[in-house]
């Protein structure tokens, strides 16, 4: 296996009943690369993540992660593998505050049996809960009920808390979701800065092109459970089925409903 | 953790606060309680069911006798000897309690009996396990307790030496004896034989009393069915079902309450009764509402001489005359035995030697209570047992037959077995003397 | 070692409660005594709520706890209270653990119910057990701190009670801020992103089953020992319905407040008992949801309100 | 063979009481996600009123079985409109949307409080309704005594099932419904009026409930406690199930009725496990019961 993959696909395929989220699936990803996944709703990126992280069984295909098989590998041990992901709908504690949600993981990322008797909660991890809600700019937040946090701030929340345990790769569920425009390239911004820090390689999913241009080198587009086109920002979006299938309706009706929810 | 001299102080301020409330409160209640002992009233503790199952059957006719009783002795208006007032001339004063709850929860609430409501006496307990559990208890606590219906045959073998502790009903192991002999005398030539029983400690062992009592007195017979349905189940459509199939001359039966009066009309409205007598040891507690529902023929007892199978006597006449004055139905047995315990505690109270107008000491009345022999609504009781705590009388069993003009359930065929036929002498638990043939029974 | 706030005033109540022996009357002497076992019991399903999961079985617990003390003076003819403790503990903890293993894959209702049917099995095998007296169960042997039997029995299981009850209660305010403690906590607000954090929900659960089953037997177990007697109805489902009753009642916020509740629900009840004979049972009724539609956060909101409300 | 017989036509009979006890409790699970401790009160209100029923209309000693038969049902449709409007509009309307378990937590405290307000309105004698039993007679089936009004049980269970199916799948209330249970948020978006629903609904639930307790009042005695016994019952058959879910009421009360009938022929011994025995089993093969569905969770 060389070493210049990080994570491949082969033959991925997920069924739901009579419906065919993904469909042969073929995906190799180099060490350090920033890949955008593009596709309308229901083309079947989110499926593709969750087969990838141990969510879904794949219905056939395999999953090379570091050139070991993942298929049937349970989501903690991927974690643990280093390969973290975020959520489209952020996955936290709601009832419990910004600092415990972090110490939360940062107690995770050290040991995968917590103990009985020590206090969770210690200077050292405190510490660096603050430097990581500094550096994701959170620190208004630090004593707030998730609950109580606006919907931008709940994504770094989730983001952070997948880079805490310093994964080799990061895949990101719609990171700008349910992000006002004006602050979606300030978030990005934000957790790339952090990506890049770390030397993690990305994949994320994006329905925004102008922020997909922005950060990738790499795209994939996705339609109806299938890869329609892989390669460069450029070539792809110049594709012609592309522009048919998944920029041009697809993101006048994203934006549209976006400007409806904000 | 910043401000910890501020926050310590208000801390420490609210600590102490919060104990000094707690020492406020318990020194409180502490005197609340004296002060309702102190009232020169003798204060009788009673405890039977109010609510769930049993308290239909039985606790509610047992409240209701003790009501009755205590009304009644507290006017001095009983038939002599019982004719004074209250109880050693001292009024008294009955504190009620449910007995409902499990046997932990009765600890706590005899407990607070004893040491909150200060009562000088308690009388009560239906449940075997409630006793088992009080009678350490009230041993601990030094007070006089009379159980007036549990039939535990373990109550005096897991406590050997009662002191404080008596039991004015009479031991399980003597209902199942007694239908054992009234089926000898009464059904000699029966061989088929099956049981139903609740699934709990009562019916497991009235099975296996009367079963090994069986197999003594009346070696040919068989048992060709056994059926321990759930306690409260209430229907039985599966057990008459295979007590059918297994063709029974005789069913024998320890349920009691609502399920006794839904099996019967279960049974009987599938035939069951036809072809087979019913025995029921607590039959009689339904007397007046069986009707035509049950068949003429079926064997009920009553745990003793109690309820309708109470002898004729001046005490008896008074207590029905006055109960179905105020209920406007005949006392079954669990009222009489309630009575009869009642009186009981009268008797040996005002034989302890206390100066009349005086609440006796415990001791005293437990001293004057051992072997004593007192009269009683259910004929002459003596506490020939366990040292003198254990009351040993007759027991009775009948046949029913509905009176359709009178729509009246009566008894026929009625025939009494002595105590000393019927109950195990000191020294041999129930179980040996049954297997040991019943050695030393001296039958009538 | 450091000692918080909670942890001194556990220390402060704990001498209260102490000297408040010497001065109370027996009766609440022992209705102390009860409360606070069960309220160990009751600490048991409030772990258990803390991670989402409400047990309506917990009674199995108390029961095994209270059979194993008893049997242990009966059958095996030991006589040291703490030795019966130890045994009652480590029963449950090999029940648990083989239970646990199966429970942890259940949620909500399903958990709830599955609990209920083997807690209504073991009721089931000791309603059938006759050498275990069946439903009229057996009393305690008579039993001493380390070898029997006690010249003061009362005394002696009141500052047993205590005394376990407040080294438990010390052990779960530290529980519940350690990283099993607060990571149940997560589990029940969100499974999946525990799961994604690269810890194991289900060996979480499993670890505070096990735990909060040791406390309930602990619970029953001094329990058997203060009323000196145990039987079947340690373990029927009404039984386990009250330790969720006072679970509710106190509500979860603190380690006091199981204690608080189990108090407060014993004394409800006996003086409801003494005044209404013939409607305790509505009393209670009304006593819970008054709980639930004016402290839904149960007794103890009453003395953490100010607290909650610099917070938001 | 007549014992084979037996545990089939005993399991066929259990097994319809069963379904009957338990359809309200799965009615109201289904659509409101309550799972109400406080059916064993409904249940036992529809006996006691049915029992005191029964009792005003024999009081003069003649009555005819059938017309009886007919006031069991009326009462118990009037016990259960009138409880159950009591209690949703008086109490449980102003709970809805709080945690499913700490519903459950409410109805056990509406248990406590319905089981003394029956001792305080019908005392704790027990109450004997048993001529619409007795009237009807028996018939013999392979040489067994079987009662004419248990077998009309199955009737009625088999009525009272298809007509909840029917409602449910053929009607356009019922499909309201279906959408109330499917997703209950869209539902409302869509403009079904949810809180009307879930009045229907617990009505409808209350009514099967007290049905139940008025169609086995004659044939028991009926005492206070007789509602907390039938509950851990019917929770058991509507898990063994799947909560919510009609079919499985009925598959869950055939697969018990038939298991304890067997138990009690052949295996006595065992009848006092066979509830809880057969729950764990089907809950450790199928975690959501025979038809429970299970909710994958989108993320």
């Amino acid at each position: 296996m060389s070493a210049s993959i990080i994570l491949e696909t082969r033959g991925l395929c997920k069924t739901f009943g009579a419906v065919t989220a993904a469909k042969d699936l073929h995906v190799t990803i180099a060490p350090g690369e920033v890949v955008g996944v593009i596709g309308s709703n229901g083309a079947g990126k989110t499926t593709f993540i969750n087969m990838v992280t141990g969510y879904l069984e794949p219905s056939s295909g395999e999953i090379l992660f570091n050139g070991k098989s993942i298929v049937g590998t349970v989501p903690r041990a991927i974690t643990r593998m280093g390969l973290a992901r975020s959520f489209q709908v952020a996955q936290l504690f709601p009832e419990l505050s910004v600092l415990d949600n972090l110490i939360i993981a940062l107690a995770a990322a050290e040991s995968p049996r917590p103990s009985f008797f020590r206090p969770l909660r210690t200077r050292a991890r405190e510490a660096r809960a603050d430097a990581i809600l500094e550096e994701f700019r959170l620190t208004a937040f630090r004593d707030a009920r998730v609950t109580a946090v606006p919907q931008g701030a709940r994504k770094l929340v989730d983001i952070a808390m997948a880079l805490i345990g310093e994964p080799k790769m990061l895949l990101l569920d719609e990171p700008t979701s349910g992000v006002s425009v004006d602050e979606k390239n300030a978030l990005m911004d934000t957790v790339m800065a952090a990506v890049r820090h770390h030397g993690t390689t990305v994949l994320f999913v994006e329905h925004d092109m102008d922020v997909v241009r922005r950060y990738v080198s790499r795209i994939l587009a996705f339609y109806s459970g299938e890869i329609i086109a892989d390669g460069t920002p450029d070539h792809v979006l110049a594709d012609a089925k592309v522009r048919e299938l998944v920029t041009g309706h697809a993101a006048d009706g994203h934006s549209a409903r976006k400007g409806a929810s904000a | 953790m910043k401000t910890v001299s501020t926050h310590a102080t208000t801390f420490a301020r609210r600590l102490s606060a919060g104990v000094a409330a707690l020492a406020i409160t318990a020194s409180a209640l502490a005197a609340g309680t004296a002060q309702a002992a102190e009232n020169g009233k003798f204060r009788l503790g009673i405890v039977t069911f109010l609510s769930g199952p049993a308290a239909g059957p039985f606790g509610v006719p047992s409240a209701n006798a003790a009501k009755v009783v205590v009304d009644a002795l507290n006017a001095g208006k009983l038939p002599a000897p019982y004719n004074t007032i209250g109880i050693n001339g001292v009024e008294i004063e009955p504190v009620l309690i449910d007995e409902a709850g499990g046997a932990t929860k009765q600890v706590e609430e005899f407990r607070n009996l004893v040491e909150r409501q200060k009562v000088d006496a308690v009388v009560g307990y239906i449940s075997s396990g409630d006793c088992l559990a009080i009678a350490p208890v009230a041993e601990e606590l030094k007070t006089l307790t009379v159980f007036y219906d549990c039939g535990t045959s373990r109550l005096f073998v897991d406590n050997k030496n009662p002191q404080y502790v008596f039991r004015t009903g009479l031991d399980a192991a003597v209902d199942n004896i007694g239908a054992v002999r009234y089926l000898a005398a009464t059904h000699p030539d029966v061989t088929r034989i099956a049981g139903i029983q609740q699934n709990y400690a009562w019916g497991q062992d009235s099975w296996n009393d009367f079963t090994q009592s069986l197999k003594q007195v009346m070696p040919k017979t068989q048992m060709v069915q056994e059926q321990f349905p759930k306690v409260f189940q209430g229907q039985y459509g599966a057990e008459i079902s295979a007590l059918s199939v297994a063709r029974p001359q005789v069913v024998h039966s320890s349920f009691w309450g609502g399920d006794m009066e839904a099996f019967v009309l279960q049974a009987n409205a599938r035939g069951l009764l036809d072809d087979a007598i019913a025995l029921l040891t607590c039959g009689e507690s339904a007397i007046d509402r069986y009707k035509d529902q049950a068949p003429n023929g079926m064997i009920i007892g009553a745990r003793g001489p109690f309820g309708a199978f109470a002898p004729e006597n001046e005490l008896n006449t008074w207590f029905k005359t006055t109960y179905s004055g105020a209920f406007t139905m005949a006392p079954t047995y669990p009222a009489t035995k309630m009575a009869h315990a009642i009186l009981g505690l009268k008797y040996a109270a005002e034989k302890a030697g206390a100066k009349p107008g005086s609440v006796p000491a415990s001791d005293a009345i437990a001293k004057a209570f051992a072997g004593a022999t007192f009269p009683s609504v259910s004929g002459t009781a003596t506490m020939a047992r366990a040292n003198g705590h254990q009351n040993v009388q007759e027991i009775g069993y009948g046949e029913y037959v509905y009176d359709s003009k009178a729509e009246k359930g009566t008894l026929r065929n009625v025939k009494t077995f002595s105590g000393d036929c019927v109950t195990p002498p000191d020294g041999t638990t129930s179980d040996e003397w049954i297997k040991a043939d019943f050695p030393g029974a001296k039958c009538n | 070692m450091r000692f918080d706030k909670t942890e001194i005033a556990l220390l402060g109540v704990g001498v209260a409660l102490a000297i408040s022996g010497l001065l109370a009357p027996g009766w609440l002497i022992f209705l102390l005594t009860v409360a606070l076992a069960k309220g160990l019991v009751v600490q048991g399903v409030v772990m258990q709520m803390r991670a989402g999961m409400v047990s309506f079985g917990q009674g199995l617990f108390y029961c095994v706890g209270g059979y194993a003390v008893g049997m242990g003076g009966q059958f095996l003819g030991v006589s040291s209270a703490v030795l019966l403790l130890v045994l009652g503990v480590a029963a449950a903890a090999v029940l648990a653990m083989v239970l646990g293993l199966l429970l942890t894959r259940y949620r909500e209702i399903f958990f709830a119910m599955l609990s209920l049917a083997f807690s209504m099995i073991l009721y089931g095998v000791l309603v059938k057990g006759q050498a275990l007296g069946s439903t009229d169960g057996f009393n305690v042997h008579s039993w001493g701190l380390f070898s029997g039997p006690a010249s003061n029995p009362t005394m002696t299981i009141f500052y047993l009670t205590l005394a376990c009850a407040a080294v438990v209660a010390f052990f779960l305010h530290r529980y519940t801020r350690s990283g099993v403690g607060v990571v149940c906590e997560a589990t029940r607000e969100n499974e999946v992103r525990v799961e994604y954090l690269g810890l194991s929900p289900r060996w979480i659960l499993y670890a505070n089953y096990v735990v909060a089953a040791v406390v309930s037997a602990l619970g029953g177990g001094l329990t058997a020992l203060a009323a000196g007697h145990v039987d079947p109805e340690m373990a029927y489902w009404t039984t386990s319905g009250e330790f969720v009753f006072i679970a509710i009642l106190g509500g979860t916020g603190s380690v006091f407040a199981p204690f608080l509740a189990a108090l407060v629900f014993a004394l409800v009840r006996t003086y409801a008992i003494e005044l209404v004979p013939n409607g305790w049972q509505m009393i209670l009724g009304i006593t819970l949801l008054v709980i639930i539609v004016f402290l839904p956060k149960g007794l103890w909101s009453l003395f953490s309100r100010k607290k909650e409300g610099a917070h938001s | 063979m007549q014992s084979l017989f037996a545990v089939f036509i005993d399991g066929a009979i259990y097994a319809s009481w069963l379904f009957l006890v338990a359809a309200g409790l799965t009615v109201i699970y289904g659509v409101m996600r309550i799972l109400n401790m406080a059916h064993g009160s409904f249940y036992a209100i529809g006996a006691y009123s049915a029992a005191s029923m029964i009792g005003w209309y024999f009081a003069d000693g003649s009555g005819n079985a059938w017309v009886s038969f007919l006031l069991l049902i009326v009462c118990a449709l009037a016990a259960g409109l009138v409880v159950g409007t009591i209690i949703e509009r008086g109490l449980l309307r102003y709970m809805y949307g709080r945690d499913e378990i700490l519903m459950v937590i409410i109805t056990y405290a509406l248990l406590l409080i319905l089981e003394d307000v029956m001792k305080i309105v019908w005392g704790v004698s027990p109450y004997f309704a048993y001529q619409p039993y007795t009237a009807l007679g028996r018939v013999s089936m392979m040489g067994l005594k079987m009662s004419t009004y248990d077998l009309m049980l199955i009737g009625v269970a088999i009525v009272v099932g298809g007509a909840l199916y029917a409602w449910l799948e053929r009607t356009t209330l019922g499909k309201i419904l279906r959408a109330v249970i499917h997703d209950r948020e869209v539902a409302s978006a869509m403009g079904v009026n949810v809180a009307k629903m879930f009045t229907i609904t617990f009505l409808v639930g209350a009514t099967l409930g007290t049905l139940a307790g008025a169609l086995t009042a004659p044939a028991i005695s009926v005492v206070p406690g007789i509602g907390v016994e039938v509950i851990v019952l019917a929770f058991a058959v509507v898990v063994v199930g799947g909560l919510g879910s009609i079919e499985g009421a009925a598959a869950g009360a055939l697969l018990v009725g038939l298991c304890r009938a067997a138990a009690v022929h052949y295996a006595p011994e065992f009848e006092l496990f066979v509830i809880y025995g057969v729950m764990s089993l089907v809950l450790a093969v199928r975690p959501q019961g025979l038809f429970g569905r299970t909710l994958a969770r989108k993320i």
